[in-house]
């Protein structure tokens, strides 16, 4: 019973958050609302046993990621006299949302024709760290080591753009 | 072009110009001779031998610098060690008798005494003997009082007043340590110019009563400016200063040497002008008889002028050339007229031939330059057009009665822009118009153009702890073309073609440009 | 003449200073002895216990401002400004005027000192020409709940007293 | 659920909750008390309620309800207000919560039933902590932004791209930890440390990690931004830093955050690095097998202890200048009387376990439980120590060493660490 309260609760958080994230004028509301959506989400994991993903959510996403997002917003230092002027904003809002009616419409179709599973506490070891890190390492392997790899590409294909970039300033 | 000669000073070749005395010809290149009773405006005397110079090869080869011209090829000593020892023993001859009381002098901070020590002795006293005693306060009339214990007996003030005033109420009495300045009993000094002796005295003998123990010399701050007293624009300098947790007010008006205008003096009543500008200041805005920012009466003002039939604008023939053309620019945009209107400036044989004069408006040459009528009949007619009246600081109650300006003005909204109360008249105190307080001269800038034609910049230092608007920011705030004071100075250069090639009024000469052979003299 | 330079030698260049952490362990026993010092017995502090132990003021120092009088009673302060010349505070504010007693000529009509705004700095003491003005009364801890009652005017500074004889208050002019 | 079973949730939780509060009062006072006596000044001692000044700590009070009846300002230049709240809020909660999942005594046995002395027992350990320290940048973050001040900007700029930088060493020490310890789990590494090695070296992360624990103790430090990370606040040349526009109870939740997120830390580090509540050389097997003569070694030290302590007080305790009747001795006086009183109540209740109880019984787990409580939370008051200690001995770092000190020095020496660390960990099998 709790467990679906609970859910209630992330799920409308996050719901909240996301649509924070696209109303909001400032930058930085916006960002803040991203975190908020992100710990909803981890709650989700959480109450889904995924104790890693729900660390992982909380470590990557919600503390470095959004945080340099936010970091970032703060360096900029915008005030309410440098935010662009958007006097139709709410006609696209509301264009938008009529927009994704159908398309919504078709979501909760589909989300009704998935049959109803009971919620139940999975196995002690479901999700636990050890759990995952044995899948990755054994199933897992190659993708596991082709993302790290890409990974790796990224970061030299940062620092190396941040290099060009300096020279042509010079 | 003064013809220029070579001369030289310790061995080294300058080049002066010819015709003066050693003492002004080395001054324009910057070398000091020392002097107390040498003055430009009153000639040598030779009586201090301060300005002693040694002439190498010359016959005699000591003389006073005051009294001998420069001349080709002279050879100047200034820092031999006779020269050093005549001035050291002429200083310590004035230290005899001289009271140290700097303390409680005026004169400390700009006594040539005090200079002269630190430059040419610097050394304890060697007397033993008591020191003469002499008369300590003593009033020599018209505002100067005298202590004859400082004094250095240059004869300075007794040259003035015979040369200058030709009135000669002062002599040097005595001879010795018993020499002394003493005005013929019973008549003490009675001139309009007597104060100028407390400019020309060295030391601290001559002190004025108006500005005793008021100030420390070295506490004011300079402005240089231009006296609105009359319209001869004398050049002075106004010493204000701020003190703590007060207004920033003046405590003198001193003259400034300008060959073209004034040389180096200036009448007792110009001096005396200081005191109604801190004193009796309009300090509030009103509008119907109540309190309000000063945007709020302009705008007010400035709907009732766009309404009216016709406006009347009634400018001081004392304001600047830039108000002078903010308001005129302002009357051509609203179809309003502009009148100078101030027969009541002019005080009938109150002048003289050397600076005072009849007309005591600053700028009457300017209104005429500007083309702003002024007649009597003029201004009457358009006060009877008029349901709009403002009045630019004119002292109209110089020139008309108050039963005159009250039916001129009876069906008439006033707007009374003044630096101080009564300008209207108390004939105006229960009409429900409005009032502003105005900057008085010394607190804007400008440029003035004095009786004989000649344009004069002032700079007003003062800053007065009430902000009060300039007639331009008026005039702006009514709708004026000129913005500012850059846009008024521009339309002024529109109208008055030789000042054009200023870029700013700061640029203008320090003596003034004279207008006299272009527009002034049609 | 050169000035005093003291030449240090320099540290940091060995490699055991470069790990830092070993000097950083040095220095953090220095301050650890400190505490446990005065842990073990805290009656060898450096601290006066002020309100109940008065410090000794000696004569030299510069305490609450006084104004001097002549043996009649009048003041000395002729009206010079140079204290508030000298006053890098801008806290001595005078007004002078006429004297009609026969010393001189110019004496102050008002003689404020605003002591909230005071740095005792002594300049004022130093530039006076006339001794009028003296620190020596031996005051240090005047404390007031509003602005206004720090000014201190001419008639309260010329009936303190000094702290000290003249002999002793000389003596600590040379000691400074 | 039990009765007990409640009980037991309460009092873990406000364990949890409210000893790194309560810690607060601790915090501060050591803070000004050892800069006092580190450089030989006494600090507060004057604050007293009727003379009794129980050695600094009602100063705290004092400055507690001064902070608290102070006017709030919020400014007018402040543009969003809300978020400008809320920046205090996020630090504290970061700070209080980082604390739930440190284990504070061994696993406690009650009838048959096994409770793990955490605040929340969940057994994500060490990553909830690097997870929710974390968040308190977004305090500061938020602080330095919204206060719209240059001096509060540039303190968060600094702050938080220090937190940002030191959370990657930190993490990067752990993982060698982890290697080691082979588990995530807190609890379980603090049973691992109540081990012994050879028989007499206690198997403490410090002397199994010693680089790792340098390094996680930097790192820690950088975290709480406290000397000599502490150029956030840098006083000389950002005055305040990102705190700088707050007044009254918000700078003192942004205060009581910055001790609270101090205790934590500290208490991570006891856990993983000095071998958490247990007590050195006894594991907690031990002592609950031989509960009767612990209580009787215990009944022997405490007095023993105490006559040292009440001399201590006694020579300490007393005016530093001549004085009639001195006060502060009968305040001595009275305090030696209370500590007495207390070990006596302790007496009695030592000398009843030894009496009647039995080993491995209810009463023998909650005497070992609290001894363990007490002895988590002498460490951690040592930590604490070494904070203020390292506070008041090290200058502030430049903000290009500190930045060079953690990408150039320590990043690379966690990296090395982990590889070294796996190897042997391989190698020995």
């Amino acid at each position: 019973m709790y467990i679906d309260t609970l859910f209630s609760i992330f799920a409308l958080t996050a719901v909240a958050g996301s649509l924070g994230l696209v109303l909001f004028r400032h930058p930085m509301r916006s960002a803040l609302c991203l975190a908020v959506t992100m710990i909803s989400l981890a709650g989700i994991y959480a109450l889904l046993s995924a104790k890693l993903i729900f660390l992982l959510q909380l470590i990557v996403y919600a503390g470095a990621v959004t945080a340099l997002i936010v970091f970032i917003i703060m360096f900029l230092n915008l005030r309410e006299k440098d935010l662009p002027e958007e006097n139709e904003r709410f006609t696209y809002f509301i264009g938008g949302a009529v927009v994704l009616i159908p398309v919504a419409w078709f979501m909760i179709k589909v989300m009704k024709s998935i049959p109803e599973v009971k919620n139940s506490i999975v196995g002690n070891g479901f999700g636990s760290i050890k759990e995952v890190g044995q899948m990755l390492f054994t199933n897992w392997l190659v993708p596991f080591e082709i993302i790290s790899l890409l990974l790796l590409v990224t970061l030299i294909g940062a620092v190396v753009l941040a290099g060009i970039r300096r020279e042509s300033n010079d | 072009m003064t013809e220029m000669i070579k001369l030289f000073v310790n061995g080294e070749e300058v080049e002066v110009e010819s015709g003066k005395n050693l003492i002004d010809a080395l001054e324009k290149v910057g070398i000091e001779i020392p002097h107390f009773c040498y003055h430009p405006a009153l000639g040598a005397d030779g009586n201090c031998r301060m300005c002693l110079v040694g002439i190498e090869e010359g016959r005699p080869p000591v003389v006073p610098a005051c009294k001998t011209p420069a001349k080709e090829g002279m050879k100047v000593l200034l820092d031999a060690d006779h020269i050093k020892k005549i001035q050291h023993d002429v200083m310590e001859l004035e230290f005899i008798n001289h009271p140290t009381d700097c303390p409680i002098c005026d004169q400390a901070g700009e006594c040539k005494l005090q200079d002269y020590y630190m430059k040419y002795e610097g050394t304890e006293s060697r007397m033993r003997v008591p020191q003469v005693k002499k008369r300590k306060v003593q009033d020599f009339g018209g505002g100067v009082i005298h202590d004859q214990e400082r004094c250095v007996a240059c004869g300075r003030c007794v040259r003035f007043l015979r040369q200058i005033t030709k009135t000669g109420e002062l002599g040097l009495v005595n001879r010795g340590d018993d020499c002394r300045v003493e005005f013929f009993p019973g008549r003490p000094i009675n001139n309009r110019y007597g104060l100028n002796v407390v400019d020309l005295c060295p030391v601290g003998a001559l002190t004025s009563a108006d500005f005793r123990f008021k100030q420390r010399a070295w506490f004011l701050k300079r402005a240089e400016s231009i006296c609105h007293g009359c319209s001869k624009g004398c050049n002075i300098m106004v010493d204000h200063n701020k003190e703590k947790y007060e207004d920033d007010i003046i405590y003198r008006i001193r003259p400034r040497h300008n060959e073209q205008v004034n040389g180096w003096f200036m009448c007792d009543a110009g001096r005396m002008t200081y005191k109604s500008e801190n004193d009796n200041r309009l300090e509030e805005c009103t509008l119907a008889g109540t309190v309000r920012p000063l945007t709020d009466i302009l705008a007010d003002a400035q709907s009732r002028i766009e309404k009216a039939s016709k406006a009347l604008f009634l400018v001081s023939p004392s304001a600047s050339l830039e108000q002078l053309v903010a308001v005129q620019a302002l009357a051509e945009k609203t179809g309003a007229a502009v009148s100078a209107f101030s027969d009541g400036y002019i005080v009938k044989d109150d002048g003289d031939d050397f600076l005072i004069k009849d007309d005591k408006a600053a700028n009457r040459t300017g209104v005429d330059l500007l083309s702003i009528a002024k007649s009597r009949t003029h201004f009457d007619n358009m006060a009877k057009e008029a349901d709009v009246f403002i009045n630019f600081d004119n002292d109209l109650s110089r020139s008309l009665s108050e039963e005159q300006i009250g039916k001129l003005f009876k069906d008439t909204w006033v707007l009374n822009a003044a630096t101080h109360p009564g300008h209207l008249g108390t004939a105006m105190a229960g009409k429900a118009g409005a009032s502003v307080a105005l900057r008085s001269w010394s607190e804007y800038h400008g440029v003035v153009v004095n009786c004989d034609g000649i344009a004069q910049k002032f700079v007003g230092g003062v800053m007065k702890n009430i902000e009060r608007p300039d007639i331009v920011e008026i005039a702006a705030g009514l709708g004026s073309p000129a913005t500012g004071a850059a846009a008024a100075w521009a339309l002024v250069q529109k109208k008055i073609p030789a000042l054009a090639e200023f870029g700013s009024f700061l640029e203008l000469p320090a003596e003034g440009v004279n207008l006299t052979d272009n527009e002034a003299g049609k | 003449m050169a000035a005093k330079v003291k030449q240090l030698p320099s540290r940091g260049g060995t490699p055991a200073e470069k790990v830092y952490l070993i000097e950083i362990f040095k220095g953090m026993g220095i301050t650890l002895r400190h505490f446990l010092r005065n842990l073990w017995d805290n009656s060898n502090l450096y601290v006066r216990h002020y309100p109940e132990v008065q410090p000794n003021i000696p004569a030299h120092w510069r305490g609450r401002h006084r104004l001097l009088t002549h043996s009649d009673g009048t003041p000395k302060c002729v009206a010079c400004f140079m204290c508030q010349t000298n006053c890098p505070a801008n806290c001595i504010m005078i007004k002078a005027g006429e004297r009609t007693d026969g010393i001189t000529e110019k004496m102050p009509v008002s003689f404020t000192i605003d002591l909230a705004e005071c740095i005792y700095c002594g300049y004022c003491v130093e530039a006076c020409p006339e001794d009028a003005i003296r620190m020596d009364t031996g005051i240090y801890a005047f404390t007031s709940s509003n602005r206004e009652e720090m000014k201190i005017e001419m008639d309260e500074m010329l009936s303190l007293k000094g702290g000290y004889t003249e002999e002793e208050y000389q003596k600590g002019l040379e000691d400074e | 659920m039990t009765t007990l079973d409640i009980v037991m949730v309460i009092v873990r939780v406000s364990i949890s909750a409210f000893v790194p509060l309560c810690f607060l009062a601790v915090c501060v006072t050591m803070e000004r008390r050892v800069a006092g006596f580190v450089q030989d000044r006494s600090g507060p001692n004057r604050a007293g309620i009727y003379g009794f000044r129980a050695g600094g700590l009602v100063q705290n009070l004092a400055d507690g309800i001064k902070l608290a009846f102070k006017e709030d300002i919020i400014s007018e230049h402040v543009e969003h207000k809300f978020l400008y709240v809320l920046a205090p809020i996020i630090s504290m909660a970061a700070a209080i919560i980082s604390f739930a999942l440190i284990p504070f005594a061994d696993t406690l046995v009650l009838d048959g039933k096994a409770y793990v002395m955490q605040g929340i027992p969940w057994d994500t350990g060490i990553l909830w902590f690097l997870a929710v320290t974390g968040f308190s940048v977004y305090g500061i973050i938020l602080a330095g932004w919204s206060s719209t001040n240059k001096y509060s900007l540039l303190g968060a700029l600094r702050s938080a791209s220090q937190v940002i930088s030191y959370e990657i060493p930190m993490g990067l020490a752990v993982i060698s930890l982890l290697i080691v310890y082979g588990s995530i789990n807190l609890s379980d590494i603090a049973r691992f440390q109540g081990q012994n090695w050879l028989g007499f070296i206690p198997m403490w992360g410090i002397f199994l990690q010693p680089l790792a624990a340098v390094i996680f103790i930097v790192a820690a430090f950088a975290e709480c931004n406290r000397t000599p990370f502490d150029l956030a606040e840098g006083e000389s040349e950002l005055v305040a830093g990102f705190h700088l526009e707050y007044s009254a109870m918000k700078f003192a939740v942004f205060f009581m955050g910055e001790y609270v997120a101090m205790f934590a830390s500290s208490a991570v580090i006891v856990t993983l690095f000095f071998g958490g509540y247990n007590i050195p050389f006894f594991s907690t097997d031990f002592l609950i097998r031989n509960i009767k003569p612990v209580a009787f070694v215990m009944l022997v030290i405490l007095p023993v202890f105490m006559f040292y302590f009440a001399k201590w007080i006694r020579r300490n305790n007393r005016s530093q200048y001549p004085r009639e009747n001195d006060p502060r001795e009968a305040e001595a006086t009275v305090y030696i009387r209370c500590f007495w009183i207390l070990i006596g109540v302790i007496e009695v209740f030592l000398l009843a376990i030894l009496a009647f109880a039995q080993p491995d019984t209810a009463a023998a787990h909650l005497l070992v439980a609290l001894m363990q409580i007490c002895t988590f939370l002498l460490k951690v008051t040592l930590m604490l120590f070494v904070y203020v200690w390292v506070r008041w001995t090290i200058p502030r770092f430049r903000y290009d060493q500190l930045q060079i000190l953690g990408w150039q020095k320590l990043l690379p020496l966690a990296l090395l660490n982990i590889f070294v660390t796996g190897a042997i960990v391989v190698a020995l099998g």
